[in-house]
Formats: C-alpha cells, structure tokens, sequence
C-alpha cells in the first residue's frame, strides 16, 4: 500500500514534467500546425539560463537563496521566450512566409534543436552542471511513504500553469484568435487579426513555462547537460499526441498518463522491459483511439 | 552516341577526380610516429572523449618538450591524431579505417565505450594495427584479436571485489542492484555482481535487481521498489551523472543505508554533481586519487593544474594506455622502417611487456591483451576525497 | 516518348553500372583506400536508407519517425542467419556449411533480414488503416523504441552487450577469392532497392501511393484499394530498410540496439526531406551528399554537429522543398530524358 | 435484375437522422436527378450508395449484390462511379495518371509483376494507356494530358474528374453536384457532355444538381427529399408544379 502511494506520487511528479512540455508542443502544435522539435531544447537552454541566473545572483550579487528563486522564476520565463520567439522569427518564419509544406518547418525545428544542444557543447565544454540549491530539501514521512516540498511545488505548478492556459486559450481574445488560425490560416487574417503576433505570443507562452519547466527540472534532478532535453522532449511530444495534439487538455492528461505509465510499469513489471511495456500500452491507447484521447477527428466533407 | 560516350567518359573521370579529392595526401615524415585516437567527442558521452584528449595532449607536450621519442638512440617527434567517433559504433569504424589506412598511425588509443571499442578493434585487428582501448570492459573487444588490448580491468575481476568488500565492511546480507539497461558496462558489471553474490550469500539474497535507460532522470520507482525490499546496501554499477541523480533521489525517498559503486563513479565531476549526498559512500576502482603516492600524484596534480579538476579514470587509463604504447616502442631495438613492421613490432612489444608502472597501478597483459592489475576500494571522504579503504589484486 | 535508341535511352543505367564497377576495380586495385571503401559503402547504405523511407513520407505522405526499427530488425535477423549458419558459435556451435558457401549464404541472409524487417512493417502498417499524420508518427517512435528494448531484453543475441560474429562469415568470402566483396554486395543492394522502387512508383499500382497521399478518400472511391497500397508500402519500405540493415550489420560486424535509436531514424527523415520529397533520385543526391558531409566535417569534432544543422536550416531557407523539390532529375534536365526514365 | 436497388435506407448519425427510408431503382440507361435544399441528405445518400458510409437500416444491392460490408473501392468495382462536389483530383498527378490510377481495380497484375516487369505487367500497363489515352481523346482532353489539374481552369477539371470516374467504366456514374462553380457556357458543354455519355456508353447517370436548367434539360425523373425524407419523384413536369416541393425550396409563409 505505502510502495503504490509512493509510485502515485512518483507518478505525479515525474508526469509534471511530461504535461509542462508537452503543454509547449501542444500550443505551438494547436495554432501553426507545427511540431516544433527544438521544444525539448528550448527547454534544456531554460535549464540552463537559469543556471547561469541563479550562479550570477548567488554568487557574484549574493542574494538570499529564496529572493533569488523568486526573481530567477520570471527571468528565466523571460529569456527563455525571447530563445523561442529567436527561433521563430529567424528559422520558422520565413519558411511559412513561403509557403513550404509544413514537414519542412518540423525538419527544420529538429535542426535548430541540434544546433542549440551542440552550439552549447561547443560553448560551455562536456563537463555537466550541478544545479545550486535554492530549497531546503524537507522530505516529509508519513509511514513509508516519502514526500519532499520540491515535489509537491512541481506539481501545483503544473496544475496551475494548466488552468492558466486553458484560460487564456478559452477565456480570452488572443486566446480565441489562436483556436481560429488553427482552423483557418487564410480567413483570419482577412478579420483583422495580426496572425505574426499572435503566432509570436504562443511561441511566448510556450517557451516561457519550457523555462518554467528547466527551472524546476533543474531544481528536482540538478545535472545539467546539454542533451538532457533530447529525450524528455520526445516523450513530452509523445505525451501530446497521445492526449491529443491541439489539445491543452490533453496534453496535460497525456503528460501525466505517461508519467502514470512508466512509473507502473516499473513497478509492476521487471524495469528491463520498462519501454516495450509502455510504449506498448500507448500504442493500444493510439489503436483504441486513433486521435488520441481529448483529440477530435476533423471529418472531412465529401 | 558519340557525344554520349563523351559525356559518360567525362562523368566517370568526376568520380574518380572525386574519390582522389577523399583519399588526400598526408604528408610522409620519417622522423614521426603517428598515433590515433579513436574517441568519442560529440555524442552520448562527450566528458569521456574531453578526459581522454586532456590526458593525451599532455602526455604530448610532456614528451616532444624532451625532443621526442628514443628509439634505438634515434629521436622520433610523437604525432597524436584525434578523431571523433561519435559514440556511434559505424562511426567507430569509420574512424579506425581512416586512421590506420588514411593516417598511417602505429596505434590507435580507443575506442572507450564497448559499443564502439568491439567493432573497432575488430577492425583494427583486421587490418593488423595494435589498439589499446582504455576503458572497454567487454570481453569481446580483446578476445581472439591477438591486436587488441585494454587499460581497464575486467568485470569478472570487478565483480567479486566489491560483493566482498560489502559483505565484509557492511555486514550485508542482502543487495539490491540498480543498472543501465542501455550501458553493456553497467549491466555486464550488475549481472556478475548478482550472481557473485547469490553464490556467496544464497539464492534470493539479491532482493532487487532494477533497470532504467541511459538517458532517463528520475529513478524513483525503481528506487521505490528497491527501498519496499529493503536491501542491506545498494550496488550502483552507473555512469558518476546517474549516480549523483540515483543517490540524492534514494535519500529523498527516504533511504539511509549505503550504496557501494563502481569504477564509472571515479570521476572528479562526482562530488560536483552530487555533493553531500555521496560523501562516506564506497567504490572500486583504479586509483585512489587522494592520497596518492610517486607518479601517479604528479599525473593528479598536474592535470589539475592544467585543467582545473581531478583526473577522471578515463583520464588516467587513457594517459598508461598512450604510455603503454609509448613503452613498447621504446623497448624496441630499433625503429623499423616499413609501416607494417612497425606495427608489428609494437603489438610483439606490448605482450612482452613484463611490468608496467603507471599511473592506476603496475600491470602487464594476459594471453588475451587484458590487463592483471589491482582494484582499489575508495571511501568518499567528507571533504569529497576519494580515499584509499583497500586494495585487491588477483 | 520513346526517343532514342535503345542503348540512349539505358545510357544512364549503364552509366551508373560502369560506375559501379569502377569503384570496385579501384578498390580491387587499392588505388583507393579502405576507409574510402568504407565511407563509400556507407553512403550506399545511406541510399537504401532514405530511397526506402522516402516512399512512406515522401510519396505515401506519411510522417514515418522511427525508421531506424527496422533497420534494426534486418541488421540482427541477417547477422544471426549469417552467423548461426557459417560460424562458430555459442549456441548451434560448428557452423552448418562450408565456408566456401559463405557467398551464397551472405546474400541470403541479408534476403532474410529483409523479410523479417518487412513482417515487422505490418506493426505499422496496421495502425496506419486507421489513422495518420501525427498520431501514426507516434506509433513509428513507439515501434523504435519497442524494437530496441525488445532486443535489450533478449540475452540470447548479447542484448545491450550487442551481437557479433559476422566479420567470421566476411572473412570466409574474402577467403574463397580476394576481391571486395562487400563493396560488391553492397553495390548490388543499392542499386536493387533502387531499381525496385522506381519500378513501384512508375507503375500503375504504385502511383496508387501518390494518389493516396494527396487525396485518400478520392483514391478509395477511384476503387484503390488504400488498405492494401498501404500495407504493401510499408512492408516494401520496411523490407528494404531491413535489407540495409544487414548490410550495415556485416560491414560494421558488430550490431548494438543504441545503434537503432531515435537518432538514427533522425538522420534518415533528414536525408529524406534535404532531398525532396517524393523525389527518388533527390533521396539517392541527399544520401550521398549527407554521407559525405559528415566525413568530410569529422576534423572539426564538436563544431560538425552545429554547422550541418546549421547549412541544413539554411538550406531550407533558400529551397524550403529540398534539393529537388518533389522532382527527378529528368524534370530539372529534360535532356536526360534521353538516357532514362524515371516515370 | 435490376443494376441498383435501394431498399428502405437509412442512416443516423447520432440522433440526427440524415436518411430516412430511401427507396430507388435503376434498371440500366436512366438518367435520374436527385434535388433538395442544402443539408436536405443528397450528398450522404450518394456516400451510402459509393459504399463511403454504411446505412444504418435498409439495403443497397448492386446488379443483385448486397454491398453491406464492402469498403468504396470494392463498391466501384462493381461498376458504380462517382464525382465530388468539390473537385477531387489528385493534384500533383497529370492529366493522363488521374485517368491511369482510376483503373486499379483491373490493374491486373501483382507486385511482384511490376518488380519484374513481366510481360503480363508490361501487356496490362499497355493496355491501361490505351484505354487511357482513348477516353482522352473521346473526351476532347488530349491535349491536356501532361497538363497538372490546378494549372487548368475549372470547366476543364470537372471535365477531368468526370473522365476519371468514366475511366472505371462504370454501369452507373453518380455526379455529385457537376455545375457547380460553372459559369453559363461551361453549363452548356456540361449538358453536352454528360448527354454525349449518356447516348454513347447507355449507362445510368444519376447525379445532384441545384441548376434546375441542367435538371430539367437532361433527366427523365426526379427524386426530391428534404431532411432525408423523399417528398415528391416523378417526371420533370410533374416536379415543377408539386405545392410539396415548391414549399420545401420556398418556405411555407409564401404567398
């Protein structure tokens, strides 16, 4: 009992994790139709740009380990917008502009992802990165079960960022402008709506809790290497599409559906066999429901 | 037709203007001797190619600064040539047939990792040039290649040093084991370990036996079953970044017994990484780098100067596996003069070799080109040194 | 269309053909080295590699991510046949036939490979019925990833330690008669998986794929059977990527899973879309041009691995639809349509 | 035997029902009209019959055989053919290869055939072209062979889709929709054309068509339905003048 409440919240957040990138994937994937592959390095660069904040403001300013959370959570955001809107303006863009099929612009993200994980072997060496520590680890007891206050932060933080953006993409103007340049490119310009900015705020939004997510991975597992965000960006892409892609909903219930099943499976079966049970599973999810679980199949009209 | 043929004529002198272009022209000096490496700068593991180059540039300086060297009282300038394999075993290839064939080196140093290591040395067996690989552990790298060597012990040897030094310090009667799927070392090196271990302490006494990939970052599960067993101690056979990641998890989770690891933890970036969750914990290894003696406290002490950390193991068996060559060819009468032969007198040199001191202890070669020398067992100190605890030797 | 004669209009395949052969004299001939030989075998594989993905995302229009499976799938099923057949080893011990057989063999077991690979093709295949775009992309990285752990698993063949044995069966050819026989073998299997996919495109049932990829429900109802163009694709596509596979299995002589990872069904959808897609001989261009890239940048060590990316993003900038666009090369020289055919 | 035969189909998607008890049949050479307002169910009924949805109650016989079960293209095989509303044509293709890959279904020979260009493969391919290139010329489209559809005015791409559905050689053409987007003279050759295929092939023609010119200048019977129910059938004249049908186009509060 204690070892599968302790898996439950393994689960938990681990599947953080998965649903806070895979909520970048989504919102880009939602408006530009676009699977942005560098989205896993966007978010190692955040890992790393608040490494470089947070050594800056211990060290060379000495700020309090807990200012210097707080001021390190919106700058990170920041910066790490601004590498996503770079990518999008200087790579993206102009491949939209003319008009290349839309593979094209995915081979081109999964290039600028190998040159920001290369670019950053090539600038800062092969050593890894420990990441200081900004929290007092608490690890609370209750019987066998352990919890730290790390833990429970990532979690509420994903819960929130969710209801963040399912409340800017339903609740808000630019959030309907986003919802309807997915549905038509061609017509919402003709409304008026300035398609390049809102394009430019989702690689924001997106970018911005990629950095989120780098600053609290960097806090939970604090070695940092320039692939770190190679595979958990796979993943976090498969959690999406497995939850629906276009779909905050589903990215989020994917992110952690996937965390759910990779921890069970480890637990309940030998961990050897831990990926080919699990991508198993999903691949049965996929034959169920060929668009994933929040996904809605576009019929086409005949 | 006529202007058809003309114009395959001219298509086909391209190509082979082409395959000209590629075979380049290195120039010939007599009074070099050419070494390659064979090592993995980009790729999975591009720390272990960074330690491996380190080591070998200055080995370099240490030895052209005294004008080269001596071979049969001719001086030779050494030539080290490092090319990047990738950490991809066709790459590995690529690099070794390059190097012997394109190069023309005497020796190739690398590949580290077996996945790349087995392949190459095949290749490098082939085609008769003598390969050092520094940190493969596979038995297939060397067997049956009369070509072939290695720097680092085997995990049949590895294996038992640590169930005993358990067994014994911690009093366990029960393990539990923690690998890397995806790292041929780490779960050659688990696999030995449980059944050393059940041999000694009865079936069943290996009370977990967990898995995860190479590039995963959060052990918890596995950390959570191995902890629901609870093991007397936990045996981490992983790469020193996994390590830092499993041990820190392992105490979030709650757990307070020791872990005892193996010689991929012996890397300076260890106690970087990890930081006070890994002090007092225990590994095998090569060397212990705290507190030691002669050549191999110069070694340490000048790479720290040089480059601003401990040598890694990587670094040190990379360093006696260039040295190991360099030996052989010392030991020779006299420079040979054709390539082939020079070859071959380094590879007769190398398994004549009766002691070797370097800098992870004295060896010399078995029958099959792999090393017999001592494991040591270090304790991390609270200052974050790797202490000397105890020494094995076969 | 008929123009020319007969010998005009097969210039290019004789053209190609010589080539070959060339390549193979000197390489008989040591004019040039092993390592040439190697990057030149590679690049051949690399052919097979990207022609045979190229008909799923190039001209099926799919968004194939884990082609490297199969790759995986052909390179063990080949090296096993190969081995447990013309070596010794550790679980038929002595070899069954003769080492004089190992030409015969050697081919066969790359057949197999093939085969196996194919078989393995439906797990896509099947799913492909239902549904597409994206969400088939995750079922192909959900087959990588299985294939690997599927093999990591089995102790049998040396799971993470990897299987070798193959250079024995290499070494048997070499034995029977000095000449490069891989260099040979792999010639042939280039130009067979290229030959093979231009027959399937050109043909009639083949332009079913192209007709599904840019209208199914129109190809359905134009009594296309979708189903079965698409499962013949895929396991076409699969087969000879498996094929490559064992190629690459006995020229590496050595085969561990990490080998098959993401990375490498990376590398292929690259080669796929520098070339075009849909575009054959844009495949064939990008492979060799890839290939050649990557060795040719190997002395600049880390800084390879941004400026291919690098040229890789530019390039797209300035011909956003790859090399060649989704055209031959007799589209963007009509003078060769003199010398062969494409369509 | 009839050529088809509609019995009581009908089709619900969730609550809604599209269909209603649709009767019809054809017995061979009839040309049909199907009319209704927009959303009235023509389109799903022309799906049904092409085999695209299967109906929820009732049944669909082809030439006597049940197509319940059957995916389109086994359908189309049986030598029922159809156009779409909008156009449908492969777009990267010519000309020639959208007439080309519409004969798959007597293609004729295997993979393995065109791996090894046996002379089966190389006596069907022949056969294909000229088939292909016969309905071309037929259809006064030879000069656009090499020609890709988007690069043709729309006139013409109708006329290409309905060779393509001709190339089937189909017993029963179903047009969904032929003159839509078609300015007046493209009406006209419209109207000649499918007359012409009517006269020369002795096929039924059943087709969608709001332009009540093309209607009433080609078919003999017309079916009316409004959301899903058949409301009125019978001759030209007799539709013209039905108070059921001049309801369902006009509301019921005309004067």
């Amino acid at each position: 009992m204690e070892v599968l409440i302790q898996n439950i919240i393994n689960a938990l957040q681990w599947g953080s994790f998965y649903a806070l990138i895979a909520l970048g994937y989504t919102l880009v994937y939602g408006v530009l139709l676009l699977i942005n592959f560098a989205h896993g390095d966007i978010f190692m660069v955040g890992a790393y740009i608040a490494f470089f904040l947070v050594i800056f403001m211990l060290g060379n300013i000495g700020l309090d380990p807990g200012i210097t959370l707080a001021l390190a959570v919106p700058l990170t955001m920041i910066l790490t917008s601004g590498v996503g809107v770079t990518l999008e303006r200087i790579a993206y863009r102009p491949l939209r502009r003319k008009g290349a099929h839309r593979l094209y612009v995915v081979i081109t993200a999964l290039m600028c992802g190998l040159i920001l994980e290369n670019g950053n072997l090539a600038l800062l060496g092969a050593s890894r990165k420990r990441f200081p520590e900004l929290l007092e680890t608490t690890v609370y007891r209750f019987g066998d079960v352990s919890v730290t206050n790390l833990k429970i932060i990532v979690i509420l933080a994903a819960i929130l960022v969710f209801f963040f953006l399912q409340f800017v993409v339903t609740r808000t103007k630019i959030g309907m402008a986003m919802r309807g340049i997915s549905y038509d490119k061609f017509a919402i310009p003709l409304m008026g709506i300035p398609v390049d900015t809102v394009i430019v705020f989702t690689f924001i939004l997106g970018s911005g809790f990629a950095g989120l997510a780098g600053l609290l991975f960097a806090m939970s597992y604090p070695v940092l290497e320039p692939y770190m965000g190679a595979l958990i960006g796979w993943k976090a892409f498969i959690a999406a599409v497995v939850g629906g892609i276009g779909d905050i909903r589903g990215a989020f219930v994917g992110g952690f559906l996937l965390g759910f099943i990779e921890i069970g499976v480890v637990a309940i079966f030998p961990s050897t066999m831990r990926d080919l049970f699990a991508f198993s599973i999903l691949l049965l999810i996929l034959w169920a429901k060929p668009t994933g679980l929040f996904g809605l199949a576009r019929h086409q009209k005949i | 037709m006529k202007r058809f043929l003309k114009r395959t004529a001219l298509a086909a002198a391209v190509m082979v203007l082409a395959a000209f272009m590629l075979t380049g022209c290195g120039s010939e000096d007599e009074n070099v001797i050419k070494i390659g490496f064979n090592i993995p700068l980009t790729g999975d593991i591009p720390k272990v190619g960074e330690s491996s180059k380190f080591a070998a540039e200055m080995l370099l300086e240490d030895i052209n600064s005294q004008g080269g060297v001596t071979v049969g009282g001719k001086q030779y300038k050494l030539q080290f040539l490092y090319e990047d394999n990738e950490s991809k075993a066709e790459s590995a290839v690529n690099v070794a047939l390059k190097l012997i064939d394109q190069d023309g080196v005497v020796a190739i140093i690398g590949p580290n990792s077996s996945k790349q290591a087995v392949p190459a040395g095949g290749t490098a067996n082939e085609n008769e040039t003598p390969m050092i690989s520094p940190w493969s552990t596979n038995p297939d790298t060397t067997k049956d290649r009369p070509w072939v060597f290695r720097a680092a012990f085997l995990d049949p040897f590895q294996g038992p040093v640590a169930v005993n030094f358990a067994a014994k310090t911690f009093g366990a009667q029960t393990a539990a084991v923690i690998f890397d799927i995806s790292n041929d070392y780490s779960k050659g090196l688990a696999e030995i370990f449980r059944q050393e271990w059940e041999k000694k302490m009865g079936p069943g006494s290996v009370v977990a036996f967990e898995s995860h990939g190479t590039k995963d970052q959060d052990f918890s599960a596995q950390l959570t079953t191995i902890i629901g067993a609870s093991p007397d101690f936990i045996f981490v056979p992983n790469n020193y970044n996994q390590v830092a990641l499993i041990v820190k998890q392992a105490h979030d989770l709650g757990w307070q017994g020791p872990f005892m690891g193996s010689d991929a933890w012996g890397s300076a970036e260890l106690m970087q990484l990890c930081g006070d969750d890994c002090k007092g914990q225990h590994f095998s290894t090569h060397y212990a780098a705290a507190g030691a003696k002669g050549d191999t406290k110069v070694f340490i002490e000048r790479y720290n100067e040089k480059y601003g950390y401990t040598p890694d193991d990587v670094a040190a068996l990379t360093w006696d596996a260039a040295r190991l060559v360099l030996q052989a060819i010392e030991s020779l009468d006299q420079w040979p003069s054709e390539r082939s032969a020079q070859r071959a007198a380094i590879k007769d040199a190398l398994g004549q070799i009766d002691e070797f001191a370097g800098v992870t202890g004295t060896m010399k070669f078995d029958d099959q080109g792999d090393p017999i020398k001592c494991a040591v067992v270090v304790r991390i100190s609270d200052q974050g040194a790797f202490e000397f605890a105890e020494s094995v030797c076969p | 269309m008929e123009t020319g004669n007969k010998l005009q209009r097969n210039a290019f395949a004789l053209a190609v053909i010589s080539g070959c052969v060339l390549i193979i004299l000197l390489a008989q001939f040591k004019v040039i080295n092993l390592y040439i030989q190697s990057v030149i075998m590679f690049m051949g594989i690399n052919i097979m590699i990207s022609t045979s993905l190229n008909l799923v995302n190039g001209n099926m229009g799919e968004f194939s991510c884990g082609h490297a499976a199969f790759l995986c799938v052909g390179a063990y099923v080949s090296s096993i046949t190969s081995v447990l057949i013309m070596a010794p080893n550790d679980i038929t011990g002595a070899p069954f036939l003769p080492p004089e057989l190992a030409v015969l063999v050697f081919p066969i077991s790359v057949f197999v490979g093939g085969v196996v690979a194919a078989l393995a093709g439906i797990l896509v295949a099947l799913p492909s019925f239902k549904t597409r775009g994206d969400y088939l992309a995750i079922i192909t990285i959900a087959v990588n990833y299985m294939v690997i752990s599927g093999i990591e698993n089995l102790s049998v063949v040396g799971g993470p330690r990897g299987f070798m044995g193959m250079k024995k069966v290499v070494k048997s050819m070499y034995e029977l008669a000095d000449i490069p026989w891989m260099m040979i073998f792999v010639a042939l299997g280039t130009i067979f998986c290229v030959l093979i996919i231009r027959r399937y495109v050109s043909s009639t049932y083949g332009k079913g794929v192209n007709a599904i990829c840019q209208d199914e429900i129109a190809a359905e109802i134009m009594s296309v059977n979708t189903n079965k163009v698409k499962l013949v694709t895929f396991m076409l596509s699969s087969g000879l990527c498996g094929m490559a596979g064992g190629l690459f299995a006995h020229v590496v002589g050595y085969v561990n899973p990490q080998s098959f990872n993401i990375l490498k069904s990376t590398e292929a959808m690259v080669m796929v879309y520098l070339g075009g897609m849909g575009s054959l001989s844009g495949a064939v261009i990008s492979a060799v041009f890839f290939t050649f890239l990557l060795e040719l940048l190997r002395p600049l060590q880390i800084l390879k691995w941004v400026i291919i990316p690098f040229t890789l993003v530019l390039l797209m900038q300035f011909r956003p639809e790859g090399i060649m666009g989704n055209k031959e090369l007799t589209d963007v020289f009509p003078k060769l349509r003199k010398y062969c055919r494409f369509k | 035997m009839s050529l088809l035969k509609v019995e009581h189909m009908t089709q619900n998607f969730g609550g809604l029902q599209a269909v209603s008890d649709f009767n019809i049949e054809l017995q061979g050479g009839e040309l049909v009209a199907l009319i209704g307002p927009n959303g009235a169910g023509k389109t799903t009924i022309f799906n049904l019959v092409s085999g695209f949805y299967t109906p929820t109650e009732g049944s669909i016989r082809v030439n006597g055989k049940d197509t319940r079960g059957m995916r389109p293209h086994q359908v189309t095989a049986l030598g029922v053919s159809r156009t779409f509303q909008n156009i449908r044509l492969w777009k990267d293709m010519h000309v020639l290869d959208n007439i080309r890959v519409a004969q798959h279904y007597r293609m004729g020979y295997s993979i393995w055939d065109a791996f090894a260009r046996t002379r089966n493969y190389m006596g069907r391919e022949k056969e294909i072209d000229r088939i292909s290139w016969k309905l071309l010329e037929a259809m006064n489209l030879k000069e656009y062979a090499y020609e890709v559809p988007p690069n043709l005015p729309y006139g013409l791409q109708r006329r290409v889709e309905i060779a393509r559905a001709m190339s089937i050689q189909p017993q029963l053409l179903l047009l969904d929709e032929p003159a839509a987007g078609l300015n007046s003279r493209d009406v006209e050759e419209l109207i000649e054309l499918v007359r012409w295929i009517h006269d020369t092939f002795h096929i039924s023609i059943w087709m969608i068509e709001h332009q009540m010119k093309v209607v009433m200048s080609l078919c003999s019977w017309i079916k009316v339905i409004d959301f899903g129910q058949t409301i009125a059938e019978g001759t030209p004249e007799e539709i013209q003048n039905h108070p059921q049908v001049i309801k369902a186009y006009l509301g019921d509060d005309t004067i």
